[in-house]
C-alpha cells in the first residue's frame, strides 16, 4: 500500500480497489456484529471491521491513529469485550426474537429514515477534492509529531480533561464491579454449623474426576449406582451444560484402552464387550467407595 | 474516487451500528454497536481531515477513541454488576426506570 | 384643665391594664385599685366640672389635641378631646353612677374568685365610655363605641362556663357590629362629603351642605340612627338586651341600663346638626323611638324574670329618649334629662334587684319571690324609691323628665304629634303597670320560695352596706335630681348652648298632658293592683293569651331572627362550605384529574426499555436531521 | 460604592440557613439557637433599613445595582421604597416568633436513634430561614427578574415546610394525615406555579417589548418607569392588558384571591402553626405587595382597566372567605378562610387607587401580618395542647387557661378590627378609601366586619366558654416562651393601634408616588368639588 499517495490530494485506483474490496468486508463485519447470534462472534466481526477501519485510516494518512486503532482499539479494548464476554458467558446467547412490541418496525424506520437522510446530506455536499494531507503531515517532521503539537497546544486543555475523565471511569469501573461486604465474613467454624444445622450436605461436596485423565473438574463423580453426582462438578459449569458424560462414552474408551492392553499382552478376544464394561462400571465404583473413605 | 465514498461507507456503518442497538438485547452487543457507531465516525473525522488537509479532524477522532475507552471500561462495568445481581445480561431485563 | 379630660379617660384605662395584667398577686387588692380609680375620674370629672361652671355659658368649651391618630392623604384622624356641657352631664353621669356600682360590686362580687377581672372589665368599661363621650370626632367617638360593645361583651359574658351568658355575650357584640356598620358607614358619608369627620367641622356645615347634598345628610342621618338603634337597643336591633341580662347585675344596672344603652341618645343628639338638616331622617328616629318605648314596654310586662321585666323597661325608657332626641331641639334637653334621671332610677332598680337575687340565692324568677319587704326593708325603700320616679310619680325624677318629652312630642304638632303623645301616654300607662307588678310580685304578697338547684332554702336578708349605700345614694337621686333639674329650667339652660333648644307650641297645655299622665299612671296601676295585687300569683306562669306569650318571647323577633338569619345563614354558610369544596376547588381537581389521566397515558410510552427510549432518540435524531437539511435547502 | 445593606439583610438569614443546616444532628438545641440568633440579626438589619429610609427622599433608597447578565439586560437590582422598607421590617420581625412558637415542633418524635444522620430540627429552622430570605429579597428587588426569581424559588422551601412539618394533631390518623399534608403541599406548588409560569410568560413578553422599542432588552423597573415617562416606551393597549394578567394571575393566586383562593386552607391546615403563619403572615404578602409595586407601576393602564373586575372579586373575597369562615369545624381552617376574607380587603385597598386605600392596605399588610400571627400562634398551642384541631374538641378552655383564652381573645379581637388594635386603623382606611370611589362596594365589605365579629366570636365561644370539657381539664397555660412569641405581638397590636403615625409616615410617599404613577388622585369631599 502507497503510504504517500495516501497523503495526496488525488485518490489513486489502487485505493479505490481497496476501498471497494475492504470496504464490503467492513460492512459485512458489522452486520456480522448485528446479526450473530453469539456474541463472541459479533465481537470477533467487530474486530474484523476496526481492522479494516485501521487500514483506512492508514491509507488516509492518519497514521497514529491507524496504529492506535489496532493496538488499542482491537487489541486492548475488543479484548476487555472478550474478557466481560467470558464472564458473563459466550454461552448466554440472546435469541434475535424481538419482544418489544413495534420495535423491529420503528427501529427499521428510524435507522433507514437516519441512514438516508445522512446520504442524503453528504450528496448534498459537493465534495469532490481531498486537500490532503501532505503539507500538514510534513510541517512538524511527521503526523506523529503534528497530531502532537495540535495536542499539546491547541487542544490541551481538552486533553487534560479528556485524561482526567479517563481516571475517573477507571475508579468508576473499580468501584462499580468491586463488591462491597456488606455482611461479617463468616468463619470457618460458623460455615460448618450452617451445614450441620441445614443437615442437606454435612460432610465436604465430593470431588470430580473418576477416571481423571487430565485436570478433569468437568467429569463428574458416579454414585453407588452409575449415576453421577451432580455435586461434585461446579455449578457455573453446569448451568452451561458442560459436564462431560462419563458414563457411554468414557466408559467405552476405557474398554478400549483394556481391549488394547490385551491385545498388546497377546490376550485378543476372551471376554465379550458386555462384561468388560460391566466390569469396568464396578471398577469405578469401587474406585468411587474407596475415594469417598479415604476422605 | 469520489471522496465522498468514505463518508458513505461511515454512514452506513453507523446506520447499522444505531439499527444494532435498537434490535440487539444482549447489553454487551449493545456496547459493540455503540464502539461500532463511534469508529463509523472515526472514519468520517479522518476523512474530514484528509478533505481539509489538517490534522484537527484526527485530533478528535484521537479524543474520540479516548472517550470511547472510558465509555467501554464503565459501560463494562456497569454490565458486570448488573449481571451479578440480576443474572442476565439483557437491556430489556433493566426496565425499573418506569412508573 | 385640657390635660385633665385625657386623665379623666386614662385613669380606669390604667385602672384595667393594671387589674388584667397583674395577674393573681392583685387578688387581694384589686377592687379597691379598680373602684379607686373610678372614683379618682370621678373627682376628676367633678373638678372640671366646677370649672366649667365658673366660665360662661357661651365659652364652656374645653378642647384638648393629644396627638394625630391616622393620617393618611385628606384623611386626619385625631385622637382629640372636646368637653361641652353635654360631654359634661354624660361624665358625671359615668364617673358618679360608675363608681357607686364599683362600691357595689365589691360586695357583690365578693365570693368571685375573678372578681379582680371584673373590677379590671369594669374600669375598660368607664375609660371606653369615657372616651365616647369625650371624643372630638366621629373617628374616635367609633374606637369608644367598639370599646364599651368590647366591655360589654367581656362583662355579659363574665360567666363564661355558662353556656348562655357566652351565647348572650356573643349575640350582643354582633348585633352591635350590625348597628357599627352604621356608624362607620356615616363616618365614609361624612369624609366624602365634608373631607373631615371632626364634630367641628361636620356640624356647622351640615345645615348648609342638605341644600345641595340632601341626600347624603339624610343618609349619614339613617346610618347614625342605626348605629343607635345596635347601641341602645331599639328596635330592630334590640334582640340582645334582654339576653344580656345574663351578666353580674352591677353590670346590667351600669351598662345595659344607665350608661351604654344610653350611647345611641348620646349620638342622636351629639348629631343634632345633621339630624336637624335630614327631616326624613328624624322621622325615622321617632318612629323607632315610639315604636320600642312600646315594644319595650310589653316586653317588660310579660317577662316573669326581674331583670328582664326590668331590660324591657330600659328598652322602652330609652325608646323615649330616642324619640324626644328625634323631635329636634324641642326634644334634645328633654332626651338627656330623662337619660340622667333614668340613668338614677333605672341603676337603682337594677341594684335593688340584684340585691334581692343576692338575698334569694340568685333566683331571679319573680313568681318565687313576694312578700320580701319585710325581710330587705333598705332593698325595698330604695327600689321603692326607684318604682315610683320611674312611673313618673309626681314629685319625683320620673315625672319631670317623663312628662317633657311627652309634652314635647305633642309640641311637634299635626298628626305626628298626636301619634307620638299618644304613644307616650300609652307607654306612661303600661310602665306604670308593669312596674307595679314587678313591685307587688317581688315584695308584696305571700311567700312564695322554693328551694335552689341545689336544695338550699332561700334566707332572705338585707345586702351588706356595701351594696345598700350606692342604692341609698341612687334612691336619692331618683327622688330629688328631676326636681333639682326642672327648676328653674336649669338643665334646659346648662344644655341649650349645645344643643340648642326652642319649645315649640304645643296643641294642648302643659297642664292638660300631666293631668293626662296622672290619670293614666292611674289606670295602669290599678290594673296591675287588680290583677297581681288583690289575687294572689301563681308560682308557675299561667298559660296566658296570645299577646302574653308573645311578648314572653321578646314579640317573636328572636324567632324571626332565629330562623331567618341564624337557620339562614347556616344554611348559607354550610352551602358555600359544600360548594367551595365541589365547585371552586372541584374545577381545579378535575383539571388536574384531566392532566393526569393524560399523563398516565403519556406514561405507557415510558414503558422503561432502554431500546424504545433509544428508538425516540435515535428518531429525534432523524428529525433534527431532516429540519436542518430542509432549513438548509430553502 | 457604599454598604451593601440590603444585600446584607437578606444575606444574612441565607447563611443561617446554611449554617443551621450544618449543624451536627445531635446538636438539636444548638441549631436553634443558632437559627434564632441569625433571625435576630436580620430584625436588626431591617430595624436599620427602616431607620435609614427617609420618607422625604427619593422614592427608591438603598438602592444597589450591578449587570448580572448582560445579554439578557438583567441586572441585580435592589432597593426599598417605603413600603417595601415596611414590609422587609415585618418579616423580619416575624421570623423570630414564628420560630420561637415552633421551637418543639419539628423535635423528632421519642426513641430516635441521637446518632442517626437525620436532623429534621435543623432542616425546619434551617428553611424558615431560606423562606425568609427569599421573602426579604423579592420584597426588595427592583428588576422583574430577578423578583421572579425569588417570588417562585420561595415555593420550594414553602413546599417542603409544608410537606415535611405537618400538625401532629390530626384525627385521621397518621397515615391519613401524611396523604392530606401531601396533598396539600402539592396542590400549594401546583397553584403557585402555574401563576409563576404564567407570570414568567408575562415577564419575557416584557423583555421582548422593550427590547423592540428601547434597542436593549431590559428588565429594571426604574429603567422602564423613566422610558415610559420620557416616552421612548411605549406599550401598545392590548400588550399591556395581556402583560397586565399575566402578572396579576401569579400575584392574585400567591395574595390568594377568590376563586384562586383554595389552596391556602388546605396549606394552613395541614402544616404547624408557625408554618402557616409564615404562609398568611409573609409568603402571601410578596403576592399583594407585588400587585402595588408590579402591576400598577408597570402597567397603570391597564390596571385601571382591570379595576372594576379585580374589586368585585376583592368584594367576593372577603364575604365569601368571612362566610366560609363561620361554616368551618377546624380552627386553622377557619383562620385560613378569615386570612381569605383579609386579603380581599388589602386588595380592594390596592385597586380602590386611593391614597387612603393604599396606605390601608399597606398598613392591613402589616397589621394583618401581626394579629394573623398572634391569634394561630396561640391557637397553635391550644391545639398542641389537645392534639386535635377540631372546634367541636374544644370548650371551657377559658376556665383552666385563662391566659391562653386571653391571648386568643385578644388575637381574634384583632382580626375583627377592634378600635384600638392596629387592624382597624388599616381596615377601615381600605373602607374609607374604597367608599370616596365605590360607594356600594364599599358598603358591601363593611359588612364583612359583622361576618368576621360572628366567626371570631363563634370559634372563642365554642372553644373557650362554656362548661370544661373532656380532654381540657389538665390543660396548662401559656408558658415562658409562648408568653415571649404572644405579648411582644399583642404589645405591637396595641401600640400599632394607637398610634400608627411611624407607619404611615414611611408608607404615604411611596403610596403618593404609585397613585401619580396610575394618574390617579383622591377624590375630593362633595362640598369642595361643589364649590
Amino acid at each position: 500500500m502507497p503510504l504517500a499517495a495516501a497523503a495526496a490530494s488525488q485518490t489513486s485506483t489502487g485505493e479505490a480497489v481497496q476501498f471497494w474490496i475492504l470496504g464490503t468486508v467492513a460492512v459485512l463485519g458489522a452486520l456480522g456484529t448485528v446479526l450473530m447470534k453469539k456474541s463472541i462472534h459479533s465481537a470477533l466481526s467487530l474486530a474484523g471491521t476496526m481492522i479494516v477501519l485501521a487500514v483506512f485510516y492508514l491509507a488516509q494518512g492518519a497514521y497514529f491513529l491507524g496504529v492506535v486503532q489496532i493496538v488499542v482499539y482491537t487489541g486492548a479494548i475488543m479484548m476487555l469485550f472478550l474478557f466481560v464476554v467470558m464472564l458473563v458467558g459466550i454461552t448466554a446467547a440472546d435469541s434475535l426474537k424481538e419482544t418489544l412490541k413495534g420495535q423491529r418496525v420503528m427501529a427499521a424506520v428510524c435507522g433507514l429514515g437516519f441512514g438516508i437522510l445522512l446520504i442524503a446530506g453528504i450528496s448534498n455536499a459537493s465534495l469532490h477534492t481531498f486537500t490532503g494531507l501532505g503539507q500538514a503531515n510534513t510541517v512538524d517532521g511527521g503526523n506523529v509529531q503534528g497530531l502532537a503539537h495540535l495536542l499539546f497546544t491547541k487542544y490541551v486543555w481538552a486533553f487534560e480533561i479528556t485524561g482526567a475523565l479517563l481516571i475517573t471511569a477507571a475508579v468508576g469501573a473499580m468501584v462499580l464491579t468491586h463488591r462491597e461486604r456488606t455482611e461479617e465474613r463468616r468463619t470457618q467454624r460458623e460455615l460448618s454449623e450452617a451445614r450441620v444445622r441445614e443437615g442437606r450436605q454435612v460432610t465436604p461436596l465430593p470431588a470430580p474426576g473418576t477416571y481423571a485423565r487430565h485436570n478433569a473438574v468437568d467429569i463428574p463423580a458416579l454414585l453407588p449406582d452409575g449415576t453421577i453426582s451432580e455435586l461434585s462438578v461446579s455449578s457455573t459449569l453446569r448451568d452451561r451444560g458442560q459436564i462431560r458424560d462419563v458414563s457411554g462414552d468414557a466408559m467405552r474408551r476405557l474398554a478400549d484402552l483394556e481391549q488394547s492392553s490385551e491385545r498388546w499382552l497377546g490376550r485378543e478376544g476372551e471376554r465379550p464387550a458386555a462384561e468388560r464394561s460391566e466390569r469396568a462400571g464396578l471398577a469405578g465404583r469401587d474406585n468411587d467407595r474407596a475415594e469417598e473413605g479415604a476422605k | 474516487m469520489n471522496p465522498a465514498n468514505y463518508l458513505y461507507l461511515s454512514a452506513l456503518l453507523f446506520t447499522i451500528g444505531a439499527a444494532g442497538v435498537l434490535i440487539r438485547r444482549n447489553a454487551i452487543v449493545v456496547f459493540m454497536c455503540v464502539e461500532l457507531m463511534l469508529n463509523a465516525c472515526n472514519l468520517a473525522f479522518v476523512t474530514f481531515s484528509r478533505l481539509h488537509g489538517n490534522l484537527d479532524g484526527q485530533v478528535i477522532a484521537f479524543f474520540t477513541m479516548v472517550v470511547a475507552a472510558a465509555e467501554v471500561v464503565v459501560g463494562l462495568a456497569i454490565i458486570v454488576s448488573i449481571f451479578r445481581s440480576r443474572h442476565s445480561a439483557s437491556v430489556d431485563d433493566a426496565n425499573l426506570m418506569k412508573l | 384643665m385640657e390635660t385633665l379630660i385625657g386623665l379623666l379617660v386614662a385613669a380606669p384605662l390604667l385602672g384595667a391594664g393594671v387589674l388584667l395584667t397583674g395577674g393573681k398577686r392583685l387578688d387581694r387588692v384589686g377592687h379597691w385599685i379598680g373602684t379607686l380609680l373610678a372614683l379618682l375620674s370621678f373627682v376628676f370629672g367633678v373638678v372640671l366640672f366646677a370649672d366649667m361652671l365658673g366660665k360662661d355659658a357661651d365659652a364652656r368649651t374645653l378642647t384638648s389635641h393629644l396627638f394625630t391618630w391616622v393620617p393618611v392623604g385628606g384623611f386626619q384622624a385625631d385622637v382629640g378631646f372636646q368637653l361641652d356641657q353635654l360631654s359634661m352631664t354624660f361624665v358625671l353621669l359615668i364617673t358618679g353612677v360608675g363608681t357607686l356600682i364599683h362600691i357595689y360590686s365589691i360586695g357583690y362580687m365578693a365570693h368571685d374568685e375573678r372578681r379582680r377581672r371584673f373590677f379590671g372589665y369594669l374600669n375598660l368599661f368607664l375609660a371606653a365610655m369615657l372616651l365616647l363621650v369625650v371624643a372630638d370626632n366621629y373617628f374616635l367617638l367609633y374606637a369608644g363605641w367598639e370599646g364599651v360593645g368590647l366591655a360589654s361583651y367581656l362583662l355579659i359574658g363574665f360567666w363564661q362556663h355558662k353556656p348562655s351568658a357566652a351565647t348572650a355575650a356573643k349575640k350582643a357584640f354582633i348585633v352591635n357590629r350590625v348597628g357599627d356598620i352604621g356608624l362607620s358607614v356615616a363616618i365614609m358619608l361624612m369624609f366624602t362629603t365634608f373631607g373631615s369627620f371632626a364634630f367641628n367641622q361636620v356640624l356647622p356645615q351640615a345645615q348648609q351642605a342638605s341644600t345641595t347634598q340632601h341626600a347624603t345628610i339624610t343618609g349619614i342621618g339613617f346610618m347614625l340612627l342605626l348605629a343607635a338603634c345596635g347601641k341602645s337597643a331599639q328596635v330592630p336591633l334590640q334582640s340582645w338586651l334582654g339576653d344580656a341580662m345574663e351578666g353580674p347585675t352591677p353590670v346590667s344596672a351600669l351598662i345595659h341600663a344607665a350608661t351604654m344603652v344610653t350611647a345611641g341618645v348620646y349620638l342622636i343628639t351629639r348629631s343634632g346638626a345633621i339630624f336637624n338638616a335630614a327631616p326624613d331622617a328624624q322621622t325615622a328616629v321617632v318612629t323607632v323611638g315610639a315604636v320600642t318605648l312600646l315594644f319595650g314596654a310589653i316586653v317588660g310586662c310579660a317577662k316573669d324574670d326581674i331583670k328582664k321585666a326590668l331590660a324591657g323597661s330600659t328598652m322602652s325608657q330609652i325608646g323615649y329618649m330616642i324619640m324626644a332626641a328625634g323631635l329636634g331641639p324641642i326634644g334634645y334637653v328633654f332626651a338627656i334629662m330623662h337619660l340622667v334621671t333614668h340613668g338614677f332610677f333605672k341603676a337603682g332598680l337594677f341594684l335593688g334587684a340584684g340585691s334581692v337575687m343576692h338575698g334569694m340565692n340568685d333566683e331571679v324568677d319573680m313568681r318565687r319571690y313576694g312578700g320580701l319587704r319585710k325581710y330587705m326593708p333598705i332593698t325595698f325603700v330604695t327600689f321603692g324609691l326607684g318604682y315610683l320616679a320611674i312611673i313618673g310619680f309626681p314629685g319625683l325624677s320620673g315625672f319631670f323628665s317623663k312628662d317633657k318629652i311627652i309634652e314635647a312630642a305633642f309640641a311637634k304638632g299635626g298628626t305626628e304629634g298626636w301619634i307620638l303623645g299618644g304613644a307616650g301616654l300609652l307607654g306612661a300607662a303600661i310602665t306604670a303597670f308593669y312596674m307595679t307588678r314587678v313591685m307587688l310580685m317581688t315584695f308584696f304578697g305571700e311567700k312564695r320560695w322554693v328551694p335552689d338547684a341545689e336544695g338550699h332554702e332561700p334566707h332572705p336578708h338585707e345586702s351588706p352596706s356595701s351594696m345598700t349605700i350606692p342604692m341609698i345614694i341612687l334612691a336619692f337621686g331618683s327622688v330629688f335630681a328631676g326636681a333639682f333639674f326642672s327648676l328653674n329650667s336649669r338643665f334646659v339652660h346648662w344644655l341649650e348652648p349645645v344643643t340648642g333648644h326652642s319649645e315649640g307650641d304645643s296643641p294642648v297645655s302643659a297642664g292638660t298632658v300631666t293631668a293626662a299622665t296622672m290619670a293614666v299612671l292611674v289606670v295602669g296601676v290599678g290594673i296591675a293592683w287588680l290583677m297581681y295585687g288583690r289575687r294572689p300569683v301563681p308560682s308557675l306562669a299561667p298559660r296566658g293569651s296570645l299577646l302574653t306569650r308573645a311578648a314572653r318571647r321578646d314579640l317573636l323577633q328572636d324567632d324571626f331572627n332565629h330562623v331567618v338569619l341564624v337557620r339562614g345563614g347556616e344554611h348559607l354558610t354550610r352551602s358555600l362550605v359544600y360548594l367551595d369544596h365541589s365547585l371552586v376547588d372541584g374545577v381545579v381537581n378535575g383539571t388536574a384529574a384531566s392532566v393526569g389521566g393524560l399523563s398516565g397515558r403519556l406514561r405507557r410510552l415510558q414503558n422503561g426499555y432502554v431500546r424504545s427510549y433509544a428508538v425516540s432518540m435515535l428518531g429525534g435524531t432523524a428529525v433534527l436531521v431532516a429540519a436542518t437539511l430542509l432549513m438548509r435547502a430553502v | 460604592m457604599s454598604f451593601p445593606l440590603l444585600t446584607v439583610t437578606a444575606a444574612v438569614p441565607a447563611v443561617g440557613a446554611v449554617v443551621t443546616a450544618a449543624v451536627p444532628a445531635a446538636q438539636r438545641t444548638a441549631a436553634k439557637y443558632t437559627a434564632l440568633l441569625f433571625s435576630l440579626a436580620t430584625l436588626v438589619l431591617a430595624a436599620v433599613v427602616l431607620v435609614r429610609f427617609d420618607p422625604g427622599g427619593n422614592r427608591y433608597q438603598l438602592t444597589e445595582s450591578h449587570a448580572w447578565i448582560k445579554d439578557f439586560g438583567l441586572r441585580y437590582e435592589l432597593g426599598v421604597d417605603g413600603i417595601a422598607a415596611v414590609m422587609v421590617a415585618l418579616t423580619a420581625l416575624l421570623i423570630p416568633f414564628v420560630m420561637l412558637a415552633g421551637w418543639h415542633d419539628a423535635d423528632p418524635l421519642e426513641d430516635v436513634n441521637p446518632n442517626r444522620r437525620w436532623r429534621p430540627t435543623q432542616g425546619f429552622f434551617a428553611l424558615i430561614l431560606l423562606v425568609e430570605a427569599m421573602v426579604v429579597l423579592s420584597f426588595e428587588a427592583t428588576d422583574v427578574f430577578l423578583f421572579y426569581i425569588f417570588f417562585e424559588a420561595m415555593l420550594i422551601p414553602v413546599y417542603f415546610l409544608i410537606g415535611g412539618f405537618g400538625d401532629r394533631a390530626h384525627a385521621a390518623g397518621e397515615e391519613e394525615a401524611a396523604r392530606q399534608r401531601s396533598y396539600a403541599a402539592v396542590k400549594f406548588l401546583l397553584y403557585n406555579l402555574a401563576g409563576g409560569l404564567i407570570m414568567l410568560a408575562a415577564v419575557i413578553g416584557l423583555y421582548t417589548v422593550t427590547a423592540h422599542q428601547l434597542g436593549t432588552g431590559t428588565f429594571s423597573l426604574q429603567e422602564i418607569l423613566s422610558a415610559r415617562a420620557s416616552g421612548k416606551l411605549h406599550i401598545e393597549t392590548s400588550t399591556e392588558r395581556w402583560l397586565f394578567l399575566g402578572f396579576f394571575f401569579a400575584f392574585a393566586v400567591k395574595a390568594p384571591l377568590w376563586p384562586l383562593h383554595t389552596w391556602l386552607p388546605n396549606a394552613m391546615g395541614e402544616s404547624t402553626a408557625p408554618v402557616a403563619v409564615l404562609i398568611t403572615a409573609v409568603v402571601d404578602k410578596v403576592g399583594t405587595f407585588a400587585m402595588l409595586r408590579f402591576c400598577l407601576q408597570l402597567f397603570p393602564e391597564a390596571s385601571k382597566w382591570a379595576t372594576p373586575v379585580i374589586l368585585v372579586l376583592a368584594v367576593i373575597s372577603i364575604i365569601y372567605g368571612a362566610l366560609l369562615a363561620v361554616g368551618q369545624r377546624d380552627i386553622k381552617r377557619l383562620i385560613a378562610y378569615a386570612s381569605v376574607s383579609h386579603f380581599g380587603f388589602i386588595i380592594l385597598g390596592i385597586f380602590a387607587m386611593t391614597s387612603q386605600g393604599q396606605s390601608g392596605a399597606t398598613l392591613y399588610m402589616v397589621n394583618h401580618g401581626i394579629s394573623t400571627a398572634a391569634l394561630l400562634l396561640v391557637a397553635g398551642f391550644l391545639i398542641t395542647r389537645r392534639g386535635s384541631r377540631l372546634i367541636a374538641d374544644f370548650g371551657g378552655v377559658q376556665k383552666v387557661a385563662p391566659v391562653l383564652a386571653g391571648t386568643f381573645l385578644i388575637g381574634g379581637l384583632a382580626t375583627l378590627s377592634l378600635p384600638g388594635l392596629a387592624p382597624f386603623v388599616s381596615e377601615f382606611l381600605v373602607l374609607v378609601g374604597t367608599f370616596s370611589r365605590y360607594p356600594v362596594l364599599g358598603i358591601i365589605a363593611t359588612l364583612g366586619i359583622v361576618l368576621a365579629a360572628l366567626y371570631v366570636l363563634v370559634l372563642y365561644q365554642r372553644t373557650m366558654t362554656g362548661p370544661v370539657k373532656a380532654g381540657i381539664e389538665g390543660m396548662s397555660d401559656l408558658k415562658a416562651r409562648e408568653l415571649l412569641v404572644v405579648t411582644p405581638l399583642i404589645a405591637l397590636l396595641l401600640f400599632l393601634g394607637v398610634y400608627p403615625k411611624p407607619v404611615t409616615d414611611i408608607v404615604n410617599p411611596s403610596v403618593n408616588h404609585t397613585l401619580s404613577d396610575v394618574h390617579k388622585t383622591d377624590p375630593k369631599p362633595a362640598l369642595e368639588a361643589k364649590k
